[in-house]
């Protein structure tokens, strides 16, 4: 039978502080058309982490409960998020109220600088990893392709950095390939996430043949059509990324070369005594 | 006899209440919200669940009380 | 289990004259470090479709016979090409010679113009398809994105079309996407498959996503580090990308848009009190 | 009596060849590829493995006798 | 007055059909918001060319006799065109009207395939090329990059050819740019044209710092909100273009390289000291 | 002499720091094949400010006396940089050296983060900014397309940014246009100066018509096989981008649309009735 | 005496005329172009300018008359 | 009488050297750039012009003396 095996990059599986993930692919919870759905598309896309946020609560408490309940039943790893803080202190306190309420020490932190772009305040960003790191959390920043910022981070005890692709929600894929090639090339020891920006399978196959660790997104999945078959294909690709990285991609030329041997051709001697 | 009851206004998730709450455990409980899976902060600063009882309320002190929800 | 299922696409399988296909993946024959790793790799690819090719005899006789051996008990449909023909009358004889030795009427078309791009000659490919349609052939000419040349072979009695992405043996992908996403929209019920110039499987899942129906390739496996788990990779990114193009991919767009709720955001206040 | 061979130039495959084979037929068996998987074609022309037999070689046929080879 | 002098580039003028000319852009005349705006923007480009058409008569031909004695008095030269048509008959007849009515044998070809590219029809354009070159006509014809139809046209006697850049009127730029590399250095000795597609000054030096002849464009100026004074942007555009290919351009590199000099930095050793 | 006439774009100079300037381009003084190329180039660019470096006095400061007189001739406003630099407190001391060598309050601020991108350590050159602005500096800061750093360096009290296209000495022109566009739209009122990367005259253009103030540049100049042309090239490019962008650039189009009137096409009624 | 006139549809321009004119230079006349800067086709066919007195009309004639006009 | 000299170890401009020069104008002079375009740092400090007279020199400084040059 020469179905791909979904298992046989088991032995490639990613490594995030000490922790090993079943996937390559982490998946956001939000914009689902129902639950179900949502439940569905994690399932489907085999990753091992969600990422989750908080919010006031509602409904006395009801809300969030149940929120937990579904994603308690997917078995996986929850990484709560700062999304939408935009000072150190609104990141820190609100990684904090996270690891109580979700039981969990990792924090996906944003620190955000407008709305327009939606991009890192890379600043405050520095500065909230070093009150996090030094608070006992495992951070995992949502930053930019800026290799100064990714030093920063690494400098106050990141040892994940997750780029954006693009900026968040815009589905435009990787906006400058040769800068994160370039960190790619830089850090070569680090675990690096492609974070946000992903909208196609193809962009997150790209970024893992570039030799990224692995890609986390959401609106691409959840506002499609089918989200569920959508995560499928996400993880497929992410996996053929990976894959292809792994085995060694063939180098671009600029002239063509016959794949098909050129020796034996038939009629080669006509051709000569034409010419 | 009878005892008087301080009532104080606070900023509660960004609306103005009036509470006659004295820790942010009672403001907690008020709200339904004792056994609720809910994380609290005063005036920016987290406050574990364990130190809520210990935390008095002034006026105008801006409290969140926040419960899970998805993300991205 | 979060496995993704590689039979979830059996139902929107490739049909080409007629014939249903397994997969929406073909793959060349040629350039293998060997014949088990040829076999291996076409066994992971899981395409329906292998090209093969005619040259002069050698070893009486023997190594063509070792080869359609092997070719024979992969169990998928062969596809002889014309490569190296020139000429009209070179590519017609080629494709009458495969069709005794292959005992098939199926036949990729090549009629090259150079060997710097080693790109089609439009004119010679017209014809000799206007030819071969004629005596029987089911046609699968290798050609370019124009529309013009399309509309030829399709008068001519083609059921389908093979434009390149980019010159054989070059890796560069999608060459002219934007020329290609018009050729899509301009025969939305011709079967069209992308054949040469695929490098990666990023570039095989934006074709698929682009709403092509097939991807044909040769060169990116088998000069990979690892042909066979290339191979996986490709057929993982294209059924990946197919099940994107059926699933409905979201648009891009240029401003962020924030995937975390932005309701029930906590400090909002705060942060209006600040300003 | 002594029969008389004719021996003629030809060129197979792209290389000159003399051969006394008086039909394609002839040619095919005489590279011992009479039951080999192997197409033909004369002076550009595809000659079906049934016609070999009736088609006759003259002086400078460019002969082609081709097998299946991997291909892309 | 503020127009570009057409002299500065005399040495490297445009040769065409042993024709010298003062610039190397060429302009179309038409949707111009007004006579005397097109006027001025021809002046203001340079152009030594302007395209032209015919068109069925209106006002007992007082529309033709103004437009003619506009162009006329412009000192240039007209190229007639065949835009619309889409047969070989069509194009053939309009050529030989236009040869009459304009008086000259010069004539931009165009066989258009259809409506949603405006793509030549490649088979038509080789034949009509034919003919007309037979006929004692110098062919321009607009064409695509394809090497095998630039060939054809080539052998039919054309001494110039005019690839598009991209779609006419949509102002893309160049679609694809490998592509035409590949023409430009298939045909280092044939005067090549980028028409249709140009949509701004950029797209234009991009064409010539990659050694194409010549550029024509329409809408582009046209349509902008400035035609005159988008003309002479298009000609320093095409003047700066040029100028860069004839004066050797850097090549392109991967890793960053200072341009001060990095001998004699101060604190040199402080740095070393601190590391 | 044919260099650009500076007052051709007068009314539209550009303005840093209230100093009006002949032109939007700058340029480097590094690297040119000799003193004498190096002052035809800067006068053929048209150039209003060229930069300058400090380093290590050699021959008992006879090479930087020869270097002053040299720029002093050519009649510009000098910029200093401080390139190489990789703390704060070197930028900072640089910096106060070249006030007083070079008798200006301007400095091109650069604080290096590695040597592979040379990009700017952000939170130095954030850092070294508010230094030098509180002590009288005007602060060209050479930074990237980071909103959040752009911020930081306006609120330090910056006038000027100078985002880089691609990093150093690698011509590759706007690695990131997207978020260069970004940035450029959320900054309307900010001179931004593209600096570093360009590589030909094309990509300035291009930085020109999306809006950008000016351009600085050095190697793709001083590397030219002839750099006082390529020089003017440059200035000719960076004015017609800047009229382009001041005249109303029309916008990109999907699908093609004739220039030539279609109404009155001759042959229109046959060709319906061909149909 | 009086002179019969036949009256011919022909389709100039893409549109049907009814004319009296029995050659191209006829019609074309007829329509106040003979001065004018004017190419004429027959049935697809270029008519010179001088040819255009010789050429007769006949009943379903498709007659092109063009103009310059501006172009791309 | 006999006037002894003090001679010091400093770095210049990243190599060391030995010097008698007892400030930072003493060294300029001495290196004979008291009248040339040049700008002083000591120990990563900028020294202005005015002050070179008035700053000594101690074992071991890092004394930076630099002049206009090319850059980008």
């Amino acid at each position: 039978m020469n179905a791909p095996e979904p298992t046989a990059n088991a032995k490639s599986a990613l490594t995030l502080y000490d922790v090993a993930l079943p996937s390559r692919m982490l998946i956001g919870t939000a914009q689902y058309p129902s639950p179900h759905v949502l439940a569905s598309a994690v399932e489907a896309s085999g990753a091992g982490i969600v990422t989750v946020s908080l919010r006031r609560e509602q409904a006395r408490g009801r809300m969030g409960e149940r929120f937990l309940e579904l994603v308690g039943a997917l078995g996986v790893r929850v990484l709560p998020n700062t999304a939408g803080c935009r000072t150190v202190k609104e990141a820190v306190t609100t990684a904090q109220m996270a690891r109580e309420v979700f039981n969990t020490d990792w924090i996906k932190l944003e620190v955000i600088a407008n709305d327009d772009t939606l991009q890192p305040d890379v600043f405050g960003l520095a500065e909230a990893a070093a009150v996090l790191n030094a608070d006992g959390f495992k951070v995992l920043p949502y930053t930019t392709e800026d290799l100064s910022v990714a030093e920063r981070l690494l400098n106050a005890g990141c040892q994940v950095l997750m780029p954006w692709g693009a900026p968040i929600g815009t589905g435009r894929g990787l906006a400058n390939p040769y800068a994160l090639q370039s960190m790619r090339a830089y850090f070569p020891d680090t675990p690096l996430i492609i974070d946000a920006g992903i909208g196609a399978p193809s962009h997150a196959a790209q970024a893992m043949e570039m030799g990224f660790d692995g890609v986390l997104l959401n609106t691409a999945v959840a506002k499609a059509g089918d989200p569920v078959r959508m995560a499928q294909a996400f993880a497929q690709a992410i996996d053929a990324g990976r894959a292809a990285f792994e085995s060694g991609l063939m180098g671009m030329r600029d002239m063509a070369q016959p794949s098909t041997p050129v020796a034996g051709t038939p009629f080669f001697d006509l051709k000569r005594g034409d010419a | 006899m009878v005892t008087q009851v301080e009532v104080r206004t606070l900023i509660v998730n960004g609306e103005a209440v009036m509470t006659a709450a004295e820790t942010l455990a009672d403001l907690v409980a008020e709200r339904g919200l004792a056994e609720a899976k809910v994380a609290t902060a005063r005036n920016g600063t987290f406050v574990p669940e364990k130190a809520r009882a210990t935390t008095p309320l002034f006026f105008d002190d801006h409290i969140e009380i926040v419960s899970p929800r998805h993300g991205g």
